[in-house]
């Protein structure tokens, strides 16, 4: 990137000389302005219009289906409709706290895209310590919502805030642990060398590479549930306990921010596991033109990401939610251990098979396979139990 | 055991302070004195014979000259079950709570004083229940009148008939 | 939190309050906690927030009149407090309901019944987050309410009985129709246990939740499937038979406590699973064995019925529903009283919720299946 | 906004309002507000058979989020103070649909003590909904009529018979 714009001065693009800060500067400026208004806010926006339409097939409704078509555009116009709204800032509230807030949470939000791997050359900034920053970064969010929950001067926000604060640093630690296996075979911290650490053939991932890695991928996908507030660990804003928990004296444009974040959020919490373990944009050597290769990994990388995003709309539709004291013993318990035992495990596998074990590729891949087959099998009996011809005839 | 049958063991045990036991059709009762109530409903819930453990249903009932509480009592073990009523003073009625004796009593209680303005004494809370704490006098006396605003809410409305008529006079002035 | 260990945080008791609108509420309810931390010390339940007076309106109507408010005691199990309100009409006018009309009360309470159960049953995967348990029973419901609106007219206020029998006979061709949604609930049921009630975390959330001992039961006077639930096999239906029940074949289940103590939240659900396979049952049978005949009696209209009183008690779906009606000799009855179940089970609220979390609240609300106008009449 | 209506009507301005307007109405987010009986029916509303959600009107828990309130049943005294707390937590701009005889007019229980004969003496009403309860249909028709509304409102343009200044 960098080398780019050095070239584009070069030629004289911005007249001679020109202040090469300023102009890093402008293209920073632009790049982000870019990012956030034209890839992370719509797609977090299509992603809620999503969830809408896949919850509600679940639901066996329909879902908002009238506003562009199939109702696509339901976004842009819950958008608007927040924008326009009136901003209510309670009396109460401690007016600073409150208006950062919202602020600090979609910071969480944006600031993973910096080292968003989409494909082999589509990333802002490969940092040599990229997953270490992602986690860090997203670890923001827990900030804004602890300081909407206490500005909010409304009991059920602090109950709300309290909870999501304990729940997101609690979970930091298994989703923290279950990042070191992949580490560790990788023996980097840089999303792309992430990556390229693996293949593109599905026992080529890290998922599959040994059976701690299997066990750390399903942990980091709980955690990053649990961090995103994701049913069933969506205490946070538990609408039947909690009315809606943190952001419940929000309106307008200020809970707006805080509804792209939560399902900007799902992609991210799909993305780091797509990169960690399912092999990121890695795609089969199909052309030698970097503009197609380029696509297509493109491509891959968000069918992997949205393939998890749809899972976790599934979760949704399917679990209750746990209660707190659940939750926690699910993670110090549970999680906490596990996470450990699979690092070690898999620090012992490096050591016996510094190169990787590809036997035990394909074994674990069969397994999933295996696995797979099992769960849709049940889905489909339940299919047909349930004797859809009823609902096609509501009158009977 | 049959409610007459009950009530006759009821008028062996306490003799006169069962006033009245009426062979009313379809549910017989038996009138007690409101003095006695305490001890009288005690002894039907600890007889072994009669194990009263449930107090169905507590209700009062407001008869222009006096106001009566009634107590459908019931038992689970021999599946029978009896009437009580006490009769009180329509001007400040008091009577001694049961709640020590079956704890369900608590609401229905607090549902009677609220309704039908009957104090009980040695109630635990007993404040309104159903109706704004600030509401005047208890609506299910048969002389409640209802008040015409609450908090500048009126609490009539127009009908909608008159209005129409008045607007066809208007009209027809026109 | 716990009075024994040692003091090494300062905590403060904090006032929340719940309501009157609360999603989990169900209708108009308030609580005042005061709960430590996520721990509540007590939940205060205020009621009255849908008081519509409806005894007061009684006095006021006439016997016949009053038919159609007695649907709004309790909306979501309309045909119950009907019933209650005929039968009491009934017993004091000493009027004999044709066979044909018992047996179509029957269908329409049992019925009602299985749609009670199952908004009690969604509102509970509701009240734990669940959203789809919630709509797959509204999707059930609506096709049993289709088949009560072919009967009665009504989706929900149903206005179905009279004094004397029922309004309407059965539609033709409805039987099939019922018999047909019968086949379709029984497998719908286990898709839903599979779904739902079997799930870890249904059960982890409603297990061993606010158990209630079968003595308190009694003591706080909990009635229908609540007082089943803590194990006392007690059913109006089968124990003070009216109607035609005594005609039919059908078991009373009771709480045994298979995923944690008896008389928890979840025997309290599982009771609501069980009951509606139980009403699924006497379904069938009275579909099949309806005689044929008129199906309201000839009742005068402005009815008189002699001075006396009388209560009477129906099985509702929110339990043991006990009308206790005085009658002074003219058309308009002196007084009406509505001994209903979720005034008695939001009684006992208040003393269950010490030392529980403000999430067991919820579903403590829930598996008690209280209804606000139930409460507040 | 004086300096804007005091503009005559370009095609601009109302175009951007109906946008403007077309986005409000496909987007009305209804407060979870039962009261009674219609509470069962604007369940359903949201259900399977019905779904509301169809329009964009996905309900909310809290008052500050939500642009509708529902009224879905009798209004009692003791509510409507809590009602009238309740609208003035939402922020604007916010409508009212009164559903079902009880909210409208106080209904079969005008001859209760403890009931407020409509809501409409307590806080402003938009679109009242008749029957008791209303079916999910009748609501949803509430609720297109509610969107009818809403599109005849101005943001940019003045509103059609009224002079510039006036405004």
């Amino acid at each position: 990137m960098q080398n780019w714009i050095d070239s584009l001065i070069a030629a004289g693009e911005f007249g001679k000389n020109p202040p090469r800060d300023l102009v890093y500067a402008a293209f920073i400026f632009v790049l982000s302005a870019v990012v956030f208004l034209g890839v992370a806010f719509p797609f977090a926006g299509i992603v809620s219009w999503v969830e809408r339409r896949v919850w509600a097939r679940i639901q066996s409704r329909v879902g908002p289906n009238r506003v562009g078509p199939n109702g696509s555009l339901q976004w842009l116009a819950d958008g608007a409709k927040h924008v326009l709204k009136e901003d209510v800032i309670p009396d109460e509230a401690d007016a600073h706290l409150f208006k950062l807030a919202p602020y600090v949470v979609v910071l969480g939000f944006v600031l993973p895209w910096a080292v968003m791997p989409f494909s082999s050359a589509l990333i802002l900034a490969d940092l040599n310590v990229g997953i270490l920053y992602f986690t860090a970064v997203t670890a923001l969010t827990v900030v804004g919502v602890l300081m909407a929950g206490w500005a909010s001067d409304n009991k059920w926000s602090l109950i709300g805030g309290i909870r999501s604060a304990a729940q997101i640093i609690s979970y930091e630690i298994p989703a923290g642990m279950s990042i070191f296996p992949v580490v560790l075979i990788a023996g980097t911290l840089s999303m792309q060398g992430i990556i390229r650490a693996q293949g593109w053939a599905p026992y080529r991932w890290f998922l599959f590479s040994n059976p701690f890695c299997f066990v750390a991928a399903i942990v980091l996908y709980v955690s990053a549930l649990a961090e995103g507030n994701r049913t069933p660990f969506d205490l946070p804003e538990a609408e039947s306990e909690l009315v809606a928990g943190f952001a419940t004296e929000y309106s307008g444009m200020r809970y707006l921010l805080f509804f792209f974040a939560e399902w900007g959020n799902m992609f991210i919490a799909g993305a780091l596991i797509t990169t960690l373990y399912l092999g990121g944009w890695r795609a089969p050597r199909v052309s030698a033109s970097p503009v197609v290769m380029n696509l297509l990994e493109l491509f891959i990388f968000n069918v992997k990401v949205l393939f998890l995003v749809f899972t976790s709309m599934w979760v949704r539709g399917t679990l209750p939610r746990v209660r707190i004291d659940q939750m926690m013993s699910l993670c110090w318990k549970f999680f906490v251990p596990i996470a450990f035992i699979d690092m070690i495990g898999t620090a012992i596998w490096v050591a016996i098979w510094p190169e990787g074990n590809p036997v035990a590729g394909y074994v674990m891949f069969a397994l999933g396979v295996a696995i797979a087959v099992l769960f849709i099998q049940r889905v489909m009996y339940y299919l047909r139990r349930s004797r859809m011809e009823m609902y096609l005839h509501p009158t009977i | 055991m049959e409610p007459l049958q009950i009530y006759e063991r009821l008028k062996g045990r306490f003799g006169e302070r069962i006033l009245e036991t009426a062979e009313k059709k379809p549910d017989p009762f038996a009138v007690v004195d409101p003095a006695a109530l305490l001890e009288i409903c005690r002894y039907l819930r600890e007889e072994p014979e009669l194990a009263m453990d449930c107090l169905s249903n507590e209700t009062g009932v407001d008869y222009k000259d006096r106001v009566e509480v009634v107590y459908h009592l019931f038992s689970y073990s021999h599946r029978h079950g009896a009437v009580l009523k006490v009769r009180l003073p329509r001007e400040a009625p008091r009577v001694a709570t049961v709640e020590s004796i079956w704890k369900s009593a608590n609401w229905m209680e607090r549902e009677i004083f609220d309704l039908v303005g009957v104090n009980f004494e040695g109630h635990s809370d007993l404040r309104r229940i159903l109706m704004p704490e600030d509401w005047p006098g208890h609506p299910l006396r048969k002389d409640f009148v209802e008040p015409q605003e609450y908090h500048g809410i009126s609490t009539v409305r127009e009908s909608p008939i008159v209005r129409l008529d008045q607007l066809k006079d208007q009209h027809k002035k026109k | 939190m716990s009075d024994t260990a040692e003091p090494t945080l300062r905590t403060e008791e904090m006032t929340l309050n719940m309501g009157p609108q609360h999603p989990s509420t169900h209708g108009v309810l308030r609580f005042v906690i005061r709960a430590d931390g996520e721990v509540m010390r007590e939940a205060v339940p205020d009621v009255g927030y849908l008081h519509r007076s409806i005894e007061k309106i009684a006095e006021k109507v006439g016997y016949h009149g009053f038919m159609p408010y007695t649907d709004r005691v309790d909306y979501v199990c309309a045909m119950f407090t009907n019933q209650g309100w005929a039968m009491a009409c009934e017993k004091l006018a000493n009027i004999e309901v044709p066979r044909r009309g018992e047996y179509c009360r029957v269908i329409a309470t049992e019925f009602n019944r299985l749609a009670s159960h199952l908004l009690t049953v969604g509102l509970m995967g509701m009240d734990i987050g669940a959203m789809t348990p919630f709509l797959h029973a509204l999707r059930e419901r609506e096709m049993i309410n289709d088949l009560i609106e072919e009967l009665c007219g009504a989706r929900l206020t149903f206005n179905y009985m009279r004094i004397g029998g029922v309004a309407w006979d059965l539609p033709p061709g409805w039987r099939e129709k019922a018999l047909a949604y019968l086949d379709h609930l029984d497998p719908i049921l286990e898709e839903y246990n599979a779904l739902f009630s079997y799930n870890k975390i249904c059960i982890q959330r409603l297990a061993n939740v606010a158990p209630i001992s079968a003595a308190e039961a009694i003591d706080y006077n909990l009635v229908g499937p609540n007082l089943r639930a803590c194990g006392v096999k007690w059913d109006v239906r089968k124990e003070m038979p009216y109607s035609v029940y005594p005609e039919f074949d059908f078991d009373v289940p009771t709480g045994r406590g298979e995923w944690g103590t008896i008389g928890d939240s979840m025997d309290r659900y599982m009771m609501r699973i069980y009951e509606m396979s139980e009403s699924s049952k006497i379904l069938r049978q009275a579909l099949t064995r309806i005689p044929d005949g008129p199906v309201l009696a000839k009742v005068v209209r402005n009815l008189r019925p002699p001075a006396g009183e009388c209560q009477v008690r129906v099985e509702s779906a929110r339990g043991d529903q006990g009308w206790y009606v005085v009658s002074d000799g003219t058309g308009y009855p002196w007084r009406v009283h509505v001994r209903t179940g979720s005034f008695a089970a939001m009684g006992i609220i208040q003393k269950l919720s010490r030392g529980l979390m403000i999430a067991d609240l919820v579903v403590l609300i829930a598996s008690l299946d209280v209804i606000a106008p139930e409460i507040d009449r | 906004m004086p300096l804007l209506n005091s503009l005559p009507d370009y095609v601009l301005t109302t175009k951007t309002d109906e946008l403007i307007n077309w986005m409000r109405k496909s987007s009305i987010w209804y407060m979870l507000f039962g009261l009674a009986c219609c509470a069962i029916e604007l369940m359903h509303t949201g259900g399977p058979r019905a779904d509301i959600e169809r329009f964009g009107a996905t309900p909310r828990a809290s008052a500050r989020q939500s642009d509708l309130m529902i009224i879905a049943g009798t209004l009692t005294l003791k509510m409507a103070l809590r009602t009238r707390l309740l609208y003035d937590q939402m922020p604007d701009p916010k409508y009212v649909i009164s559903m079902g005889s009880c909210s409208n007019c106080g209904g079969l229980f005008q001859l209760a003590y403890s009931v407020c004969d409509g809501v409409d003496k307590v806080i402003p009403v938009d679109v009242y909904v008749p029957g008791c309860p209303p079916r999910p249909e009748a609501l949803t028709e509430g609720l297109l009529k509610l969107q009818e509304k809403i599109m005849t409102e101005r943001w940019l343009a003045r509103a059609p018979g009224t002079n510039g200044e006036a405004a």
